[in-house]
């Protein structure tokens, strides 16, 4: 490890906080560089630990390189001029823009997975809880629509918090946007795949997440409708630390089916196989009539 | 009984001492003593009412004597019947639906429903949905497009029930698909705000094709409290977040986010049931009679360009989003 | 009483059994004009006594005289040769057709209800516990088909214990039969009101009447889905007298209310004036034409 | 083991015996002993099977080594990806389904599963689906719709569960809606009974556009205990109920209830799970070529005019059915 990463890592009891991970869910310590070859899959629980929106794609598609960022100029604006102890709304989103070197909570283009030209919609919850306000909406609006124009499967991979509070009704109101946009593509016959990880709350899981086509948990994700700082508050009664888990929905028939990371793109791949409507010969109709239009 | 208004029911208890002290015969001067404090108790309200904070119109939304569903189905739908259940596991008394006539107009129409006293407010679960609700509000919806009904929505929830027991039975799902419907029925739909518009527990009965709002309601992404908790890390700073919130009708019309503020009479919703379910129902006849015209299939088309319009983000390069080297997004929706 | 009635009436303890009427329910004991005149409602517990297809015309339609019955010379045949211990099949169905006055377990038609032309089909449970065979799903099957051809509501009566096990798979079919004629005219966009009556059991509430587009239940009519022999024997564990109600069935979400007798007619006639499709416009187009083809 | 395989049971033991004792170099005479042995039981397989009793047929169809929908998907389809949940309440472990392949056609497949063994049974629930087995169905069903896929349905159940928590969740409901939904899908749907068809919970799956049955399936209106509990008053007159009833593939095929008999192979589907499985894909292969070739709403059309037919009825008066005076059943409709 080189010095400087030695340098730059917060160090907690005199290990170098950079070196080791730890579980967010049982707390074991893993060295960082086996729990990165193993896919920051606890080895202890089997928690799926969150992955930015790079390690998502490089996971999840052929080939990451070549994954093409759709309406990534689309920025969040600031209509309530919204402010909070921790700072200015737009103070905020320039910081999380900052720290996670991406522009919104929501990162969309076109990829692809075993071969198949894909719509890939990946959350980032390192950008305020993943938290979906008018851009993160509109992004999301605009994919399911581009998967829809140029009829190719659509994957969501879901990380949230919910809706954005900054933006008020505005933030609210991207929960019927993007359901109705993905209602339209279930209209066409288009498949669309979401993908929960940890944690997949509130605003996303009650909208476009929850009509997807075909739902799979990430192992010992949390899904849940209730926000974490609620269910922390009074009205919950009873919430556990095992409630809410992706486990647990899909016991409770919400989600299709519980796969584990290694296996996600094999998974997803089949069902795109399976479900995509006859694409050989669509190919020749729509698809290149997309592919025409996109030069 | 609400801090701003008990300066105004002072005055409201002495012109009621007064009149009945009087009669009839009373000299003209105690009359004119009652018109004027009449006056002043018109003027003292519009004053108090023009005046109110966000906070303040929550109270006012959240009224304990605030008409809720019931009773303006009772004084607006002729010939109501209930109808229950979600035909899959429960019947949700915290939304409330059938159908009946509208000043003539056969409607479907489903609402949240709070109760009053604790025995309702239990029995209602105060007005928090359970997924049943919104099942059952799903089959009323679609039973209106079958039967070429359009269908009102009355929203009034403090948000849908977080309880362990909605989370078992999908909650999320619930709210999503019943949006998911709306999006696309093929039959009009009015949404009217009523009272508390909290959150994905009332967007799931709030897409349509008009979105009205009763003057003193509130629509909101969380609950003040709920924000407090979110945002402060407190729910005591609820005053401050229904500042932030931007959560009145004012606000909410300002920013194109719903079609009409529909006006209140003097002192709020909850001091006169009657004035309110006339205003109410002006404002529903004239979107019907609107929407009435439109052909289904381009009530759905434009209820989505309604809501796909309904944002706050701007773009570094408009008409530039690059893939594959060229515009996928046609020039002609950057307008939604 | 004549004379001739008291010596007809079974006696039970002395009393002319026709002058008391026992409720099955609750076993209160009704002085028989006054429990008819009360619409054979028990006045002590508020259970709905069984009602003959005649008694329920005559509660339903506007005018019982002017019923047109449909489909009346549908009989059963006895495809599988089949016998029981209480007889031979089409000897009990001829004892069924004598005592009941009916040639089948329902009997559909043509009345109105409030003004309202309306396709009606009523149960009768004396009939070999108004169970559905071949016979009975033909005349239900032509009466939806009816109802969608001239665009008029339907409203069915049910009261029965289930497929009629004497007619085997033949019997069974009659359940998809029956549903999808259901299907058809609810895509046609034409009402369809069940009224359940006790008991309203198995095969006819798992297929044609629970699909309804309103569900009636009547007070303490018994809805169920396992048959009543099925209960009683070692399969369901814990059912209690009070369960399968149809305020039990209400509650839990299964039909849409429970309406006292003495306010059906009013409240079919109110849904179907709510329910029923432009009828004045359509009326000339579609009622016209109907009423031509058949004279 | 049941009775009657008993005494063939022995001889494939003697043989099995032979046969560990022997050896490629073993006298031609104890070879020849070996191969008669084989004739003999293949014979006496032959012999006992064709004159199964229908209570036997019953015991088969339930023959606890009989294959279930999970062994015939495991050998049927490829890259099969099981789907879970009905997205209300949960996931029936009675009812099985997800999409795959057979023989290269997009599947989705759906059908009842049983367990072995007291844990798998519990589990399972017996193959007792439950309303949440039956809504999972439904949401598979229409899956398939949406994305051009044919259906599968593998019928093997007792009956649909039975108990207080089936009723409260309304199995009857689920069962009818389940038909209604079969009853109009736009798509292909080839139905196998391929062990017990037990009442509505069967039928409940059971609406097609061809329904194939394998050779010692049963399908019945009521389990033969059920049938002689309602009709004998006593659950040991089952074997009679089991005669009276008509359950065999053999009967209802002479009857045009089934369209065609899947043949198993000798002793049984249990003795065979391979060739069982070959058996039953040759089929459905040719039933699903056939199908694919007919427009979706044709298929509609058919189905409701092939269930339209099912029933034994007489008319007494064929062709005069009096309503207002005249017929209103047309004539053609007659023949259905
Ligand atoms: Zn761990
Ligand atoms: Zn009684």
């Amino acid at each position: 490890m080189p010095v400087r990463d030695l340098l730059a890592g917060r160090r907690r009891g005199g290990v170098p906080a950079d070196l080791w991970a730890t579980c967010r869910k049982c707390g074991a310590m893993h060295y960082r560089p086996e729990f990165e070859a193993g896919l920051h899959v606890c080895t202890r629980c089997d928690y799926h630990d969150r992955l930015t929106v790079g390690q998502r794609l490089d996971l999840l598609l052929d080939d990451a390189g070549s994954f093409q960022e759709l309406a990534g100029d689309v920025l969040t604006s600031d209509p309530l001029n919204f402010s909070r102890p921790s700072g200015r709304y737009p103070d905020r989103v320039a910081k999380a823009q900052e720290s996670t070197g991406r522009s919104e909570a929501v990162v969309c283009g076109v990829g692809h997975i075993q071969g198949h030209e894909v719509a890939v919609g990946v959350m980032e919850f390192g950008f305020i809880a993943g938290s979906m306000g008018g851009a993160a909406g509109e992004r999301i609006a605009r994919l399911f629509e581009l998967a829809h124009e140029r009829r190719i499967p659509l994957v969501m991979v879901t990380s949230s918090g919910g809706a954005r509070q900054d933006e008020g009704v505005f933030a609210l109101m991207q929960m019927a946007k993007t359901t109705a946009a993905a209602a339209r593509l279930a209209d066409a016959g288009v498949p669309y795949i979401a993908l929960m990880a940890d944690p997949t709350l509130a605003g996303v899981t009650a909208s476009f997440a929850a009509v997807a086509d075909v739902i799979i948990g990430e192992p010992g994700a949390t899904i849940r409708f209730a926000g974490s700082r609620v269910v922390q508050g009074t009205l919950s009664r009873r919430a556990q630390a095992d409630d809410h888990t992706a486990e647990w929905v899909l016991r409770r028939g919400m989600i299709d089916a519980v796969v584990p990371r290694r296996d996600q793109r094999r998974t997803i791949g089949r069902l795109i196989e399976l479900l995509a409507p006859a694409r050989a010969s669509r190919r020749a109709e729509i698809g290149d009539t997309a592919r025409t239009r996109l030069g | 009984m609400l801090d701003f208004e008990r300066d105004l029911d002072e005055l409201r208890s002495r012109i009621a001492e007064l009149e009945a002290e009087s009669d009839l015969d009373s000299a003209s001067d105690v009359l004119r003593q009652l018109e004027l404090m009449q006056l002043e108790l018109e003027a003292r309200t519009a004053d108090v009412f023009s005046r109110l904070t966000p906070w303040q119109r929550v109270q006012l939304a959240r009224h304990r004597d605030r008409p809720h569903t019931l009773d303006f189905i009772e004084r607006m739908i002729d010939g109501f019947v209930e109808l229950h259940g979600d035909r899959r596991h429960g019947d949700d008394m915290a939304v409330v639906g059938g159908v009946g006539s509208l000043q003539g107009r056969r409607v479907v129409i489903v609402g949240h429903q709070k109760g009053r006293g604790t025995r309702q407010n239990v029995e209602r679960n105060f007005g928090m949905a359970h997924p049943e609700g919104y099942r059952k509000a799903i089959r009323l919806f679609q039973l209106a497009a079958r039967f070429g009904l359009p269908v009102i929505t009355l929203l009034d929830t403090p948000g849908a029930g977080p309880a362990l027991e909605d989370e078992e039975r999908g909650q999320s799902w619930a709210i999503a698909e019943s949006m998911a419907v709306l999006a696309r029925l093929e039959t009009p739909i009015v949404v009217a705000v009523i009272g508390e518009g909290g959150s994905g527990g009332a967007l799931a009965m709030g897409v349509g094709d008009r979105i009205l709002m009763l003057e003193h309601a509130i629509y909101s992404v969380a609950s003040p409290e709920a924000a407090a908790a979110i945002i402060w890390r407190d729910s005591k700073f609820a005053e401050r977040a229904a500042e932030a919130l931007g959560l009145t009708s004012e606000v909410l019309y300002a920013a194109d986010l719903i079609d009409r503020i529909v006006p209140e009479p003097p002192g709020g919703a909850h001091r006169d049931y009657d004035a309110t379910a006339e205003s109410l129902t002006a404002a529903l006849v004239e979107a019907l009679d609107e929407l009435q015209a439109i052909p289904p299939t381009e009530l759905v088309t434009e209820r989505y360009a309604k809501f796909r319009a309904m944002s706050a983000h701007v773009e570094s390069s408009p008409d530039e989003v690059v893939v594959d080297g060229s515009g996928v997004v046609p020039e002609d929706r950057h307008g939604l």
